[in-house]
């Protein structure tokens, strides 16, 4: 088989990898970010007195 | 179900520790065991469920028309070891044994939920069973006794470790067992908080003093 | 009690906020000077002239030499979180060796594709066991059984712990790596650019290879600052989620 | 029944960190050998199906020697004896859940470990196959060792005197049989078939004797 | 700690026959292999000392996973952490102890099997003596890995996959040490030196990693 | 000898099972444990031994003179699981930790055979320790205490699965202890049937609820 091939598979394999590392990792974060939005809108009263206290010290 | 035991008696390594134990238990009756540490209780109750050959004498189980039957299968045995897995789940170890014991005819087990329910834990079902304290730990092994119907419960020391709440929520447990026609064999050095039980009192290596009826 | 309880969680977390605003502050230039550093390398790799010993496949090396170098670095971030978890507590570093150890994985992957895919034109086989790639190849399962050992303990304190102190004792993997072409002769190249008697290489190729070798590790950076700031979110959700289910058992 | 293999597959799942586990354990073994042996691609491909059969067995004695131990020691065994199934059904649930476990994940990666090994085509299918065939057999004479270890205070030693010699035929036509495949003048149905009698003997002798060492053990 | 030693090998006297199942393992390995390499007693004698080695390093697992984890399961662990005598030297203690009844019967049986391998009498001494001093190795790498099993809810075999890497370099300098022995160009002494070397680095960061896991990992 | 507890707080996978509890013990004094199954007790004894790091607050221990000690060498710890091993005679278990234990300074600690006669069980020293009853078992963990001195004893439910007699002997054998200047700290859900002792009632994730002298 050609050098080409070799050079153009590593570079495709490296590629993607980088890419679902990456993908996962953004993906993982915009959830995160959304449950804490939705945690934040459904428990601001009880979450409002407890971090209140919290912030004084 | 009636349940006689004649003439029982039991070895343990080269010793004979007790001999001539009889009794007869019917629909709604209990037997309490007291006695010394090592005097022989467990001994017998692992004799009553099947779990030891005997020595001498025999223990009959009679379903009420279908004849005698196996001892395994009308009974529920509480031993000194909670037989639940720490690594999984309450509601999994509960669930397990729902399904492997099924239900003896004449009954049926509430769900694992409902049982932990009924020993006061029921929120802590998710948890695994080796996250619990001592105490939940056993409290959640008597769950197990309502998972699936048995008409003979075999206790040994149910109430070790357990806070004053869980005995009395034992004690009603076993009244409402024994009131649907059940039948109870308890090992315990203290009181149950049980009315009208026999107690039959192991004297250890010599054999049985007394049988009092109450 | 419950004043005293939310003290604790928030003195906890003052750190890891702090963290939160620089880290969301500095991400983007990382970002963006990592993509700009991939354009310039990868424009160069495909420029520059083949080797005449091993012709074209020698632009194989612009990606398994920074990708195996960053297998490596990746280890030794861990090591030094390690460090920062058994001797200072600090939370910080039980989120940073956590979140590294996928992308110590990924990383070895790669080196280990890209050196399985030179290896074949070169040597004629895709995989020998020789000490260097064995050693790699174990690198790779330690970084797999930490992943497995993070995920099999459910408490995050106590798995950064035990954790850390498998990933201190597994660092003895990283000088062998290093050295094995040294300690026993193998098919694989010996160091010519990291060494004391400075770089043997042709400059031709160490201007490239450098240029591929900050952009993995600006890459490296901004991936972990971004799994880093996933795992402290997701602490957060978990925390707060108790901390609701707490109150509303209460209420009842 | 089905909640009891259930039950035993979950927990190996969590106590080992199930069948991924296994596999990247002996993944680790094979690994190991050619340091051992050297990287001569030759040598490796030879002793290959050997290597690969050691290390089920090894795997299938990890662990095995506890099949019943666990659950005495927290009393479940008790409750086991005590139900009207036939016990016999019980251990070879027990069994089959111990090999889905931990042998048949190594089945299934053996070609991966075949290919590292530098092992031919043939030899991988033939390995793969009597391994499919055979481990069963090693999980069922393990399970007579597991329960006589439980059944006397001192069992171990009789375990290991008990299980590895039994154990050894099974090896030994398994591997016989990889090699058939292989080499062309010997047959490779004759020691395979054999291999396949010896997992059927063993099917029925192994939960029969289990049970009744347990039967016999209870205390 | 003298006491501590002595209670460790009774108990792996009385419980385990781990010994014997030990050397029946190492003897099971060594005995299948000449079935997959075929009678070419030149070939087998080449191989002979991986071989050795490798079933040493297998048969040195079987076991070492439960170091501290009976200990934790009767409560033993808590009062041994409690005691002011350094965690270091107790886990020390316990390696010889588990190093004495399980690893030191091979080394022990190991010259019988380089018969079996048609192994020269110098190859059979060489092998000997490096078992005898790196197989200690194992054992202290080996206790790291048990000592974090203990702290999982479910130990086990993921142990093994985290530790076993660490193993190679004993393997390596084991086997070239033996062989340098034997073919002549290849000096004896330097990876001798270098595996004596491997093991007393371990025998320091083994117990110190092992420390350090039990004591984080209490609760 | 004395033992200070200053604002202990502790935790349980995540969630802060007390916080701000203190106390401190001279000399002959005692200090019970009660609460409800799963209220903290056995984290908090665990926390006190020096086994659980504590969330907030700190143990310090004095002994006469000597400024502060570790902790573990100063206490015997008996918790839940019994630490003895089954294969090995009763015997063997208590002379392993007699030597393992050592003695600390101003006390030495009495034989094997003796401290299995001091819980009652003198004859039965020779058998396997996975042979005996629940309770006798128990009786053995405790003459564990006996065989190394130790000024400050921790005991989780040291009474779970004693039958009467045994328990005014341990009442006993505790009694004497704080009378040669030891510390006790223990949980429990029976009286231990000892006088003048303190109690501290832990009621669960929410903390204490009050100190009670008695
Ligand atoms: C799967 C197979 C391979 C693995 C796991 C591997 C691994 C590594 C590692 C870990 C390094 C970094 C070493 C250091 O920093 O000292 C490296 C560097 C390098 N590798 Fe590989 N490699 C593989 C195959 C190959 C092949 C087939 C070639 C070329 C024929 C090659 C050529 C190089 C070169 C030129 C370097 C740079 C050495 C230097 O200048 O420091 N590798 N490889
Ligand atoms: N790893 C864990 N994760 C979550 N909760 C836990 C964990 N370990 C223990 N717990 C919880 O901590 C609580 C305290 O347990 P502890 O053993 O201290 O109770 P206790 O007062 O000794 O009870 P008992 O009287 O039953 O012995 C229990 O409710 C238990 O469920
Ligand atoms: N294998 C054995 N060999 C010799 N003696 C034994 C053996 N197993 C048990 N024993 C003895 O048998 C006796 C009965 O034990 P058993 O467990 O029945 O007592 P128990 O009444 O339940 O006591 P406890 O109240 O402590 O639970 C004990 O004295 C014990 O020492
Ligand atoms: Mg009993
Ligand atoms: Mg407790």
């Amino acid at each position: 088989m050609s050098h080409g091939f070799y050079i153009a598979l590593s570079y495709a394999i490296s590629a993607l990898i980088v890419a679902v590392m990456l993908g996962r990792i953004w993906l993982d974060g915009r959830a995160r970010q959304r449950e804490l939005a939705e945690l934040e809108a459904s428990g601001i009263r009880r979450r409002s007195s407890a971090a209140g206290k919290g912030e004084l010290a | 179900m009636r349940l006689t035991a004649e003439g029982l008696a039991a070895r343990r390594g080269e010793d004979l520790l007790f001999s001539d134990i009889s009794f007869d238990l019917g629909a709604g009756e209990g037997l309490i065991l007291t006695g010394r540490n090592g005097s022989g209780k467990s001994t017998l109750l692992r004799v009553i469920a099947g779990l030891l050959r005997a020595e001498r004498g025999a223990v009959t189980w009679h379903s009420s028309g279908d004849g005698p039957i196996r001892a395994g299968e009308a009974c529920h045995y509480l031993g000194h070891r909670n037989a639940m897995k720490a690594e999984l789940s309450v509601e999994e170890n509960l669930g397990f044994w729902k399904s492997f014991f099924g239900d003896f005819k004449g009954g049926t087990g509430i769900s694992a939920a409902e049982a932990a329910d009924r020993v006061g834990l029921g929120g802590i079902t998710h948890l695994p069973f080796g996250y619990l304290s001592a105490g939940q730990q056993r409290r959640m092994a008597f769950a197990k006794l309502l998972v699936s119907y048995r008409p003979v419960w075999i206790l040994d020391e149910p109430t070790a470790a357990l806070d004053a709440r869980a005995e009395a929520t034992f004690a009603d447990l076993i009244r409402e067992h024994l009131g649907r026609g059940g039948i109870l064999l308890a090992a315990t050095h203290q009181p149950l908080g049980l009315e009208g039980m026999r107690e039959l009192r192991m004297t250890g290596f010599a054999g049985v003093a007394g049988e009092f009826g109450a | 009690m419950t004043q005293s309880l939310a003290i604790t969680k928030f003195s906890d977390l003052a750190n890891p906020t702090y963290f939160l605003n620089l880290s969301g502050r500095i991400l983007p230039w990382l970002g963006c000077l990592t993509a700009v550093l991939f354009a310039a390398g990868l424009y160069l790799s495909f420029t520059t002239e083949g080797d005449y010993q091993q012709g074209e496949t020698v632009r194989i090396m612009y990606v398994h030499v920074p990708a195996a170098w960053l297998s490596m670095m990746c280890y030794s971030v861990m090591a030094l979180s390690a460090i920062g978890t058994l001797v200072w507590r600090h939370p910080l570093a039980d989120v940073s060796h956590k979140a590294a150890a996928p992308l110590g994985a990924a990383f070895t992957l790669i080196a280990l594709a890209t050196g399985s895919l030179w290896g074949k034109p070169m040597w004629g086989t895709w995989w020998v066991w020789d000490a260097r790639l064995t050693s790699v190849f174990v690198l790779f399962l330690m970084y797999l059984g930490l992943i497995a050992l993070n995920r099999a303990m459910d408490d995050p304190s106590k798995a950064a712990r035990v954790s850390a102190v498998l990933i201190l004792v597994g660092f003895v993997n990283i000088p062998i790596i290093k050295f094995s072409v040294e300690w026993w002769n193998t098919l694989h190249q010996p160091a010519s650019v990291v060494r004391l008697d400075g770089p043997t290489i042709d400059p031709e190729f160490l201007i490239p290879l450098l240029v591929m070798a900050f952009a993995f590790t600006f890459l490296f950076f901004t991936l972990h600052l971004m799994a880093m700031r996933n795992e402290i979110w997701r602490r957060r959700v978990t925390a707060q989620r108790r901390m609701a289910a707490r109150m509303a058992s209460r209420e009842n | 029944m089905m909640s009891l293999l259930l039950r035993d597959l979950k927990l190996s799942v969590r106590a080992g960190g199930g069948a991924l586990i296994g596999v990247l354990f002996f993944m680790t073994v094979v690994a190991v050998i050619p340091f051992g042996v050297g990287p001569d691609l030759n040598l490796l491909s030879r002793i290959g199906p050997a290597i690969v059969w050691i290390g089920a067995l090894l795997a299938a004695l990890l662990g095995l020697d506890r099949l019943f131990q666990t659950e005495r020691d927290d009393g479940s065994l008790d409750l086991i004896l005590m139900q009207e199934h036939p016990l016999v059904l019980t251990v070879l649930v027990k069994c089959v859940a111990h090999w889905v476990a931990n042998s048949l994940p190594l089945v299934v990666a053996s070609p991966l470990l075949g290919l590292f090994m530098n092992m031919s085509e043939v030899a991988i299918g033939a390995v793969a196959v009597t391994l499919l065939v055979g481990t069963p057999a090693l999980t069922f004479i393990g399970a007579v060792g597991a329960a006589v270890a439980v059944s006397l205070p001192r069992g171990g030693l009789l375990v290991s005197i008990l299980v590895l010699p039994l154990a050894i035929p099974v090896l030994i036509f398994g591997v016989s049989a990889s090699y058939a495949a292989v080499e062309d003048p010997a047959p490779f149905m004759p020691p395979f078939l054999i291999l396949l009698a010896i997992t059927m003997f063993f099917a029925v002798l192994g939960p029969l004797g289990a049970a009744l060492a347990l039967r016999n053990a209870s205390d």
